[in-house]
C-alpha cells in the first residue's frame, strides 16, 4: 500500500486545485460535459468536436451571457473516454458529479449508450454531436438528443443517390463489423433493396484490416454496378487503392467514416471519382458555414468532420438555457425538447426521440483530389 | 475460373507475406524455444522505418525502387538493433527461468514496442508514398502487379538462402548444435549466447524485409499493424512445423490460400450464414486443428508436447 | 481378490523407437511379497521396460497384468490407482512445495474431496484433509524426514529427497513400488540406510521393483533379478544363479 | 481477541470506504471501486489457472463476455426475457465453465506457449463469434451490442434505485461477490484439488505418477477459473445495462493478466493487490492528460498510450526484477527465483525433417 499513498496525494492535491478553481462564483458558471476519444486511434475526431465545443463556449461568453437575469460564463469540462464503452461510464459518473449542467457528446454510439443511462438517471440532457446509431435515441430516455442524421436519414439518402443519380441496379456492400460501419451497411441495404436494387453481394471485413483482395475478387466476380462501404477512412483508402488494382471498375459509394482527407492520402490516385456521403450540409452552404470554417480554422486549424455539429449542440443546450431562464436541467430540458434555432449546420429542432428533424445529407465525390459536394 | 486464379494469386501473395513474417519466428522458436511476442511488432518497426524513409526521399527525384531500397537498408539495421535489444533486456535474463516468465516478458515487450511507436509515429494510419508503379499484368483473366512478384520472389529467395545458411555454413553449425543442446554446444565451443544473438538479429532482419514488403504493398502503416499479422504468421509456422525453414514456407502460402479462399467462397457455400466476417478466425480454427491432430505440422517430425 | 503369489505378470512385451527395437518379447513375473531387480548395462531397455510398467510408454506388443488384471495401454495416473507406484532417476519431486505437501499429493488418488468439499468445508472434507495430514506425517516419520516436514522440497539434501519420493510413492497405498536407481548419486553411507529402508518396507507387505546400476545393492537386497541386454531378457532368478549365468557375464564384460 | 479487533477494522474499513471515497472524491471513483472489485474477481478467477496451475491463458476476457453475454440475453428486452439476476448469474457462471472446458479440451497436451498463442486465439474467436451472430438470426445483436439490460434487482428492489446512488449499491454487491471469490480460492488453494493444480504447475509428469488424472484436474482448473470470469460478467451487465463486443479485446485480457502478474502468481491477497492497483492506477493516469495540459500546454505523452506502456512495462520488469511479484507468497517467490531443472531448455528438432 505504500506505492499508493504517493499516487493518493497526487490526485488529492489535483482535485483541491480544480476544486479551488470553481468554487468562488460556481453559482454563475453553465458547466458543460465534453466527451469524445482524445486519446487513441480516433483522436484527431474526438478533438475536433471538443473544439468545436470550445469555439462554442468561447463565443458565448465573449457576447456576454445572461440566463435568468445573472450573467454567466460558459466552462468546459473535456473528458476522454477513449471509445471504450467502460470508460465512457467512468468519465460519464464524473460529470455528473462535477456538476455539468448539459452534455455534448459522446463521440461513438458505442460510448453514448451506456452512458446515456447515466445521464437520464441524473436528468442531465446529453447532445452527441455524432453518435448515428438509431439504438442511442431509441432507449426512450428523455435526455438523449442529437443534431447529426442518424444512420436511418443517412442510408436513405445514400440508397436514394445510389438508384437515382448513379443508377446502380446491382449492388455489393462491404462492412467493418463495427457498430458504426454495421449500423450505416445495413440501413443502407434495407432501402435499397426496397428501391429495387439487387444485393449481390455483402462482405464483411475488421477495422484492423488491410488485405481487401479476397472479398473484393469475389465482388469482382459478381460484377456489380456499385459497392458500398460502411466503415472509416483507413480502410475505405487502402479498400479503393486494391479494387482498382483488381481492374474493378464499377462505382464506390462511402458514408460519413470515408468522407475525410485522409482517405484520399491513403487511396492515392484510385481515389478519384469516389463518394462518400456527410450528413448535413456542406459547410460552404451551411448558414453559418462560412463564418464556421474561418473562426475554426483561425483557432484550431482544419475542420475534421463534425466540430460544426459539436457547435450546434453546445449553442443549443445554452440557448434552452437561456429561454428556460435556467441552467437547472430539470428546468431546461422541456424548452430543449421543442427548441427551434438556426445552427451552422442549418435549423435544429428534435423529434419526439430526440433525433434532429429534417437532417440534410449531402453526397460528395473525389474530383481533383478533394471532396467537392454534389448538387 | 479468372476469379478462382484470382483469389489463388491473392492466397499466394498474402501467404508469401506471412511465410516471410513465419521464417522469424521459426527461426528465434527453432533456437530458443520462444515464442517471440514481439516479432510481429519488429516487423512493425521495419515498416515504419521504410515508410519514413521513404516519406523523406518522395520528392527527392530518385527512381522509385532505389528509395525502397535505401529505406530497406535503414530499416534493417534499425531492426536488427531492436531485436539485439530485446533480447539481450527481455529474454537472456530469463534464459532459465520456469517457461511462463520469458512468454509474459514477450507480450510485455510486444505491448511496449506498439506503444513506443505509437508515441514516435502517431496514432493515425500513415500512408506510404506512391513510389512503387501500379501497373498491373493481365495473367488469364487474373491481375498481378509488379510487388507482388516481388513478395513472392523475396519470401522464396529468403526461405532458400536462410535454409542454406543453417544447413551449409559454420555459423548454420552451431545454431542446429545449439538448437539440439546448448549444453553439448558449450562443450564444442559455441558461444551459445552469441549465436542466439545472432538469431535475433537475423529473424529482426528478415522482420525488417517483411515490414518493407508489408507497408509498401499495402500502402498503409501503423502502430498495431504487426501483432495480427505476427499471430497469423506464427500460425502459418506451426502449420508448417515449427522451426522448420521450409515448413514456414508452406504454412504461410496454405494459410494464406485458406484465408482468400475462405473469404472468398465460404459465404457462397454456406449460403450467407458464415463469410467473409469470419475471415480472421479462419486462422485460429487451422492452429487449433492442427495442433489437436498434427502437433508437430506439415514438415515437422517431432511431437509438440512434453516429453 | 485372489491370494496368488503372483502380484504382476509381465508377458511377450515389445516396443520399437523408430525402427529400433527397444524391447522384444520380455516376460516376467513378480512375486507378492519379493524385491525384485532389474538389471543391465545402459541401452539394455531396462527403463523403456519401467516406463511401460509405469504407463509412459504404451507397448507395441504384448501386456501385463497386476493381480490378474490387464494394465497394458493405462494412463499413468490409473496406473497408480490400480497400485503400481514409482520414483524418478532423476528426481522429480515437487519442487516448490514443501515436504509434507509433496507426500499429502500423494494421496490424492486415495481421498476423494470434490470442489464443492473443498468450498464447503465440510465434516467430510475436514475428516479426509485432516486424515491426509497425519497419514502424510506418519510417512514423512517412516522414512525419516520428519524433521523436515515444512521444508521446501528443492532445499532437502539429495539422499533426503530421495526418501522423500519414496514417502510420496508410498502415500498412495502401491501394491509394487517401483524404484527407478534408488541409490544413484548416493554415498555408500547413504546407500545403506537406503537398504535398511527397503527392508522396512518389504517387511511392511509392498512389492518392490528396482532398476539400479549398483549391482552389490542389488544383490545385497533382491529376492529375484533379471537382466535385460539389448531389449531381451538373457536370465532371470535368484541372485547368486543370474552371476554366474555365462551371458549375463558376457553382456556386462562386453557393454563395458 | 487482537485477531477479531483486526477483522473488525477491515471490514469498517470496506464498509466505509465507498462513502469516504464518494465524499472525498466524488462518486466517479466509486464506480472506478466497483469496476475494480469485478476485476478482482476476474484477476482471481485468471490467478486458478495462471497462479495455481500454471497454464497461460491470454483469451480469459472470453469468460467475461460469455458471463456478460448471457446476463443480456436472459434479462433485456433483446429477446423479451427478464429472469431475475440470481438465476442469470449461475447460469453465466456455468455456461462460462463450459466454454472454459471447451478451450481446454483441446490444449491439454499443449506446450505452455502453445497453450498461450491458442487461448489468444480462442479469445478472439468468441469476441468474432459474439460480433458476427447478429445473422441470419438476432442472437448477439451483433457490433450494436445489447441495450436496455435490466439492472440488478434484490427482490422488488432494483439496485438503480434511486438512480444517483446506484454505483453505492453495486459496490456492497460486488464487494460480497469478491469477498466470497477470495474466500472460495483460498478453500481451494489449500485443498486436495489445490495440491493438484500445484503438482501439475510443479511437474506434470510426477503428478501424473502420483494418481492425478493431470486431463480432469487441469480441466477442473479451467472451468473454475472461467466461471469466475462469467459471474463477473453477469455482473458487468447488469452494471452497465449496455454490452458490446468492443469490452472484450484482447486488451482486456492482457490487463487481467498483468494484475495476476504484477500481483505475484498463485498468492491470493497479491492478486487483488495486483487487480486494484491496475484498476485504479490507469484511471488516476486520466488525470495526467489535464496535467500536461496545463503545464505544457498540449498532450505530450498520450495517457492511454500511458496506460498500456504501464502493462508492458510492469510486465517485462516484474519478471525481471520481482518474477513472484510485488507481493509474492513466500513459496512462489523462492521458486520462480530459482533456476534450473523446471526449465531446462527442451530441445526442438529445428531445421530440416531430412536430417
Amino acid at each position: 500500500m505504500t506505492m499508493l499513498r504517493p499516487l493518493l496525494a497526487a490526485m488529492a492535491a489535483i482535485l483541491l486545485s480544480s476544486c479551488a478553481k470553481q468554487n468562488p462564483d460556481s453559482e454563475f458558471v453553465v458547466r458543460i460535459g465534453s466527451v469524445a476519444p482524445l486519446t487513441g486511434p480516433q483522436s484527431h475526431l474526438g478533438k475536433d468536436n471538443d473544439n468545436g465545443v470550445r469555439l462554442a463556449a468561447d463565443e458565448i461568453n465573449a457576447s456576454g451571457l445572461v440566463i435568468g437575469g445573472k450573467k454567466m460564463r460558459v466552462e468546459v469540462l473535456s473528458e476522454d473516454d477513449q471509445a471504450d464503452p467502460r470508460t465512457a461510464t467512468i468519465v460519464a459518473q464524473k460529470l455528473v458529479d462535477e456538476g455539468v449542467n448539459g452534455i455534448v457528446g459522446h463521440f461513438n454510439s458505442g460510448t453514448s449508450i451506456p452512458a446515456s443511462r447515466i445521464y437520464s438517471d441524473s436528468g442531465i440532457p446529453q447532445i452527441s454531436p455524432s453518435a448515428t446509431a438509431t439504438t442511442y435515441t431509441g432507449q426512450g430516455f428523455e435526455t438523449t438528443f442529437r443534431v447529426v442524421t442518424n444512420d436511418r436519414q443517412q442510408g436513405e439518402a445514400l440508397a436514394k443517390f445510389a438508384l437515382d443519380t448513379l443508377h446502380a441496379r446491382t449492388i455489393a456492400i462491404i462492412d467493418d463489423r463495427t457498430a458504426y460501419g454495421q449500423g450505416i451497411a445495413d440501413e443502407f441495404e434495407k432501402d435499397a433493396k426496397a428501391g429495387g436494387a439487387a444485393l449481390v453481394a455483402h462482405e464483411f471485413t475488421s477495422d484492423h484490416a488491410t488485405d481487401f483482395t479476397a472479398i473484393l475478387t469475389s465482388i469482382k466476380g459478381k460484377n456489380p454496378d456499385l459497392v458500398f462501404y460502411g466503415g472509416m477512412d483507413a480502410q475505405a483508402g487502402p479498400m479503393m487503392k486494391q479494387m482498382r488494382n483488381l481492374g474493378m471498375k464499377m462505382a464506390f459509394l462511402g458514408a460519413d467514416g470515408s468522407k475525410s482527407p485522409e482517405f484520399i492520402k491513403l487511396a492515392g490516385t484510385a481515389a478519384e471519382g469516389a463518394y462518400a456521403s456527410a450528413p448535413g450540409l456542406p459547410l460552404d452552404k451551411m448558414p453559418g458555414g462560412k463564418a464556421f470554417v474561418e473562426k475554426f480554422t483561425a483557432k484550431y486549424g482544419k475542420i475534421q468532420l463534425y466540430s460544426p455539429y459539436s457547435f450546434d449542440a453546445t449553442m443549443a443546450l445554452v440557448s434552452a438555457m437561456k429561454q428556460a431562464g435556467s441552467i437547472d436541467p430539470a428546468r431546461y430540458l422541456p424548452v430543449l425538447a421543442r427548441i427551434k434555432m438556426d445552427g451552422v449546420t442549418g435549423p435544429i429542432s428534435f423529434d419526439r426521440k430526440g433525433d434532429i428533424l429534417h437532417g440534410a445529407v449531402t453526397l460528395y465525390q473525389v474530383r481533383n483530389g478533394s471532396w467537392t459536394a454534389l448538387p | 475460373m479468372d476469379i478462382f486464379l484470382q483469389q489463388l494469386i491473392n492466397g499466394i501473395v498474402l501467404g508469401s507475406i506471412y511465410s516471410l513474417v513465419a521464417l522469424g519466428y521459426t527461426l528465434v522458436y527453432g533456437i530458443m524455444g520462444l515464442i517471440n511476442f514481439a516479432h510481429g511488432d519488429i516487423v512493425m518497426v521495419g515498416a515504419m522505418v521504410t515508410l519514413t524513409v521513404a516519406r523523406l526521399l518522395s520528392d527527392s527525384g530518385l527512381p522509385g525502387p532505389l528509395v525502397l531500397g535505401i529505406g530497406m537498408l535503414t530499416a534493417i539495421p534499425a531492426c536488427m538493433a531492436v531485436g539485439y535489444l530485446i533480447e539481450r533486456i527481455a529474454y537472456r535474463p530469463l534464459r532459465n527461468a520456469p517457461r511462463l516468465a520469458p512468454l509474459i516478458t514477450a507480450i510485455g515487450v510486444s505491448i511496449l514496442l506498439q506503444n513506443l511507436a505509437m508515441m514516435i509515429w502517431g496514432r493515425e494510419y500513415l500512408s506510404f508514398p506512391q513510389i512503387l508503379p501500379t501497373r498491373t499484368m493481365a495473367v488469364g483473366g487474373a491481375s498481378i502487379s509488379a510487388i507482388q512478384l516481388l513478395i513472392v520472389a523475396s519470401s522464396t529467395i529468403m526461405m532458400a538462402g536462410l535454409s542454406s545458411l543453417i544447413r551449409k555454413t559454420r555459423l548454420g553449425n552451431a545454431m542446429r548444435a545449439t538448437a539440439q543442446n546448448p549444453e553439448v554446444a558449450t562443450l564444442m565451443g559455441v558461444n551459445v549466447n552469441t549465436i542466439i544473438s545472432i538469431t535475433f538479429v537475423l529473424g529482426s532482419a528478415l522482420a525488417a524485409v517483411a515490414g518493407m514488403m508489408v507497408s509498401a504493398y499495402y500502402g498503409i502503416a501503423h502502430y498495431d499493424m504487426g501483432f495480427i499479422l505476427g499471430l497469423k504468421a506464427f500460425t502459418a509456422a506451426v502449420l508448417g512445423g515449427i522451426g522448420n525453414i521450409e515448413g514456414a514456407m508452406l504454412g504461410g502460402l496454405l494459410l494464406g490460400i485458406i484465408e482468400s479462399m475462405g473469404a472468398g467462397y465460404l459465404g457462397t457455400l454456406t449460403g450467407g450464414v458464415m463469410g467473409s466476417n469470419y475471415q480472421d478466425v479462419f486462422a485460429f480454427f487451422v492452429l487449433i486443428l492442427v495442433l489437436i491432430f498434427r502437433p508437430s505440422g506439415l514438415l515437422g517430425e517431432r511431437v509438440g508436447e512434453r516429453p | 481378490m485372489t491370494q496368488d503369489a503372483k502380484l504382476l505378470e509381465v508377458r511377450d512385451i515389445g516396443r520399437t523407437f523408430g525402427g529400433l527395437a527397444a524391447l522384444s518379447g520380455v516376460s516376467l513375473t513378480i512375486n507378492r511379497g519379493e524385491i525384485y531387480a532389474l538389471i543391465g548395462p545402459n541401452g539394455a531397455g531396462k527403463t523403456t521396460l519401467f516406463n511401460i510398467l509405469t504407463g509412459i510408454y504404451k507397448p507395441d506388443s504384448g501386456n501385463f497384468r497386476l493381480e490378474g488384471v490387464e494394465m497394458a495401454g493405462k494412463k499413468p495416473s490409473e496406473l497408480a490407482k490400480s497400485g503400481i507406484s514409482r520414483t524418478f532417476q532423476n528426481i522429480r519431486l515437487f519442487a516448490n512445495m514443501s515436504a509434507i505437501e509433496n507426500v499429502m499429493v500423494g494421496r490424492h488418488c486415495r481421498t476423494r474431496a470434490s470442489v464443492l468439499g473443498a468450498i464447503l468445508g465440510n465434516s467430510n472434507t475436514r475428516a479426509e484433509e485432516k486424515s491426509i495430514a497425519e497419514m502424510a506425517k506418519h510417512l514423512l516419520d517412516y522414512v525419516g524426514l520428519s524433521r523436515h516436514a515444512h521444508m521446501l522440497a528443492r532445499n532437502l539434501s539429495y539422499g533426503d529427497q530421495r526418501r522423500l519420493e519414496i514417502a510420496r510413492a508410498l502415500a498412495t497405498e502401491p501394491k509394487l513400488l517401483a524404484l527407478d536407481e534408488p541409490a544413484a548419486g548416493m554415498n555408500p553411507l547413504e546407500t545403506d540406510s537406503l537398504k535398511r529402508l527397503l527392508e522396512t518396507i518389504r517387511r511392511d507387505g509392498v512389492t518392490l521393483l528396482l532398476i539400479e546400476h549398483d549391482v552389490k545393492l542389488v544383490m545385497g537386497i533382491c529376492d529375484r533379478l533379471a537382466v535385460l541386454n539389448f531389449g531381451k531378457k538373457i536370465a532371470e532368478g535368484e541372485p547368486s544363479q543370474v552371476c554366474s549365468d555365462p551371458l549375463v557375464i558376457e553382456a556386462y564384460l562386453g557393454a563395458s | 481477541m487482537k485477531k477479531h479487533l483486526k477483522l473488525a477494522a477491515y471490514a469498517a474499513l470496506l464498509l466505509l470506504l465507498p462513502f469516504a471515497t464518494g465524499l472525498a472524491l466524488g462518486k466517479t471513483w466509486v464506480r472506478i471501486l466497483d469496476f475494480a472489485l469485478l476485476y478482482v474477481m476476474l484477476a482471481l478467477g485468471l490467478n486458478i489457472v495462471v497462479g495455481f496451475a500454471g497454464l497461460l491463458d491470454l483469451g480469459y476476457v472470453a469468460f467475461f463476455a460469455v458471463g456478460a453475454y448471457c446476463y443480456a440475453l436472459l434479462a433485456s428486452p433483446h429477446f423479451g426475457l427478464h429472469l431475475p439476476f440470481w438465476m442469470i448469474l449461475p447460469i453465466g457462471a456455468f455456461s462460462a465453465g463450459i466454454f472454459g472446458m471447451l478451450l481446454g479440451a483441446p490444449t491439454l497436451r499443449l506446450r505452455g506457449d502453445y497453450l498461450a498463442i491458442v487461448t489468444l486465439g480462442f479469445g478472439e474467436i468468441i469476441r468474432i463469434f459474439l460480433n458476427n451472430l447478429d445473422t441470419p438470426y438476432n442472437v448477439t445483436g451483433g457490433p450494436q451490442g445489447i441495450d436496455l439490460i435490466d439492472p440488478i434487482r434484490l427482490g422488488p428492489v432494483s439496485l438503480n434505485q434511486p438512480p444517483g446512488h446506484a454505483v453505492y449499491s453495486y459496490y456492497f454487491l460486488f464487494l460480497l461477490f469478491a469477498l466470497a471469490t477470495a474466500f472460495v480460492s483460498t478453500r481451494l488453494q489449500h485443498s486436495r484439488i489445490g495440491r493438484a493444480w500445484a503438482a501439475i504447475r510443479e511437474d506434470e509428469i510426477a503428478a501424473e505418477a502420483m494418481g492425478i488424472d493431470t486431463r480432469n484436474v487441469k480441466l477442473l482448473a479451467f472451468a473454475m477459473g472461467a466461471s469466475f470470469g462469467g459471474l463477473s460478467g453477469g455482473l458487468f451487465a447488469g452494471f452497465e445495462g449496455f454490452v458490446s463486443p468492443e469490452s472484450f479485446t484482447l486488451t482486456e485480457s492482457i490487463m487481467i493478466l498483468s494484475m495476476v502478474v504484477l500481483g505475484g502468481m498463485g498468492h491470493i491477497r497479491g492478486v487483488v493487490f495486483g487487480a486494484l492497483l491496475l484498476a485504479i492506477l490507469p484511471e488516476a493516469l486520466r488525470y495526467v492528460g489535464p496535467l500536461e495540459q496545463s503545464l505544457f500546454g498540449k498532450i505530450v505523452v498520450d495517457p492511454s498510450g500511458l496506460r498500456m506502456l504501464l502493462f508492458g512495462f510492469s510486465l517485462i520488469l516484474v519478471m525481471l526484477l520481482r518474477p513472484a511479484g510485488l507481493w509474492p507468497s513466500p513459496t512462489r517467490k523462492r521458486e520462480l527465483l530459482a533456476h534450473g531443472e523446471t526449465a531446462k531448455h527442451e530441445n526442438t528438432d529445428i531445421y530440416d525433417a531430412g536430417r
